[in-house]
């Protein structure tokens, strides 16, 4: 288990191979990688500022990633949240988790990603033409969480 | 008591954290004494559904008690992942 | 869109790279790896010989990844099934699916992945301390897949 | 027609593909034939509840007319993945 909450970018490809390296018991690792999208209901992002709540931020992300390993089989997990102003296209989050069953891999990859949308205190600021303009919590991004309880 | 603000609700009150000295038992007692403070105040908490509230950096609601409490974050829905 | 089906191990963190290099319009990337595991039913795995059907295999995981792009909104999806002998901890399988939105990339790369072991004409061999032993076909895989119709 | 055998399939008959010469008009009829002819295919067909069949690369089932085909593969059940 490891978070890291940072302004650097990150490599999926090392840290999946940090995940499983040396090890022979894992049969199945799930990534999401979150991205920055160029645009956002209709407009034309060119980059997104990303505030956080630094400590609550840490502990908040090592709270979910314990839930996750309470609930299914998990043998590492790995989550890591950028914050600062980032590029459209930049990677914001992964989340990485490792299993013997693809069906844990999956399901706490989407558990973990559904609590980081919602209950991670990030704050999201768009960078467009307009000016910036703070994202919207989504009543999509709530339901999502639900399914969980 | 130290008080942090974040995302438009830091925007609004203009300082992203403040020494708050109240004698305000709950949250909402907070919020309340502040509204009547100053206007930028009353702005940022008009509307109380937009605002989630921390305390000790754990997630709490308006009607939490603040004895013991020492630092208090105010904030929109967060918007991660 | 592409598969391949090859006996070289495949590198995850390039795959993701080539997936989603020089673009800006996506919000998520899922990948799901599956290792070969040392232990299986309580036995020591030493290896696992992969054997396909040349011809059938590549037009089987052309058509899942089709029906997949189908069935939700993809920008991107890479399939990659090794065969031949694997040593326990190698890479089996790689699945890569690129979206605007998370929920349709978790979902897209699960469904191949039900759709893989079922559906795609490969065989699994364990070689343990008696010999070799053909891996059973699982219930659970098949009811996996009938979530999907 | 080009008769394919693979994993258990294959080893139980002993080659992973053949020419057969047939007049079989559907994959069961073809199964028949080859399990009269010698004990190996009647051991290999013994339970075909465990025996998947592709005719030209596509998965089908053993009512399957041969009408056309060059191509039949016979296996277990896929274990991918």
């Amino acid at each position: 288990m490891s978070v890291s909450v940072q302004s650097d970018d990150f490599d999926v490809g090392a840290e999946i191979i940090a995940l499983s390296q040396g090890r022979t018991d894992i049969g199945a690792v799930v990534t999401f990688t979150g991205l920055v999208r160029d645009v956002a209901g209709g407009e034309k992002i060119a980059d997104m500022e990303l505030e956080h709540y630094p400590g609550m931020t840490e502990k908040a992300l090592a709270s979910i990633e314990a839930e996750a390993n309470t609930r299914w089989e998990l043998q590492a997990t790995r989550i890591i949240h950028r914050y600062g102003k980032l590029k459209s296209g930049a990677q914001i989050v992964l989340v990485a988790t490792a299993s013997p069953h693809r069906g844990d891999a999956f399901e706490a990859a989407e558990f973990i990603m559904d609590f980081l949308k919602s209950r991670a205190p990030f704050w999201k600021k768009e960078g467009t033409l307009g000016g910036g303009k703070w994202v919207d919590a989504r009543d999509a991004d709530e339901d999502a969480l639900n399914r969980w309880s | 008591m130290q008080v942090l603000y974040f995302a438009w609700v830091r925007e609004r009150i203009g300082v992203p954290r403040e020494n708050v000295e109240t004698t305000a038992k709950t949250v909402g007692e907070l919020v309340a004494e502040l509204r009547g403070r100053e206007q930028r105040y009353d702005l940022a908490f008009s509307d109380m559904s937009a605002i989630r509230v921390a305390l000790d950096q754990e997630l709490t609601d308006l009607d939490a008690s603040l004895d013991g409490v020492r630092e208090v974050a105010f904030f929109p829905p967060m918007t991660g992942g």
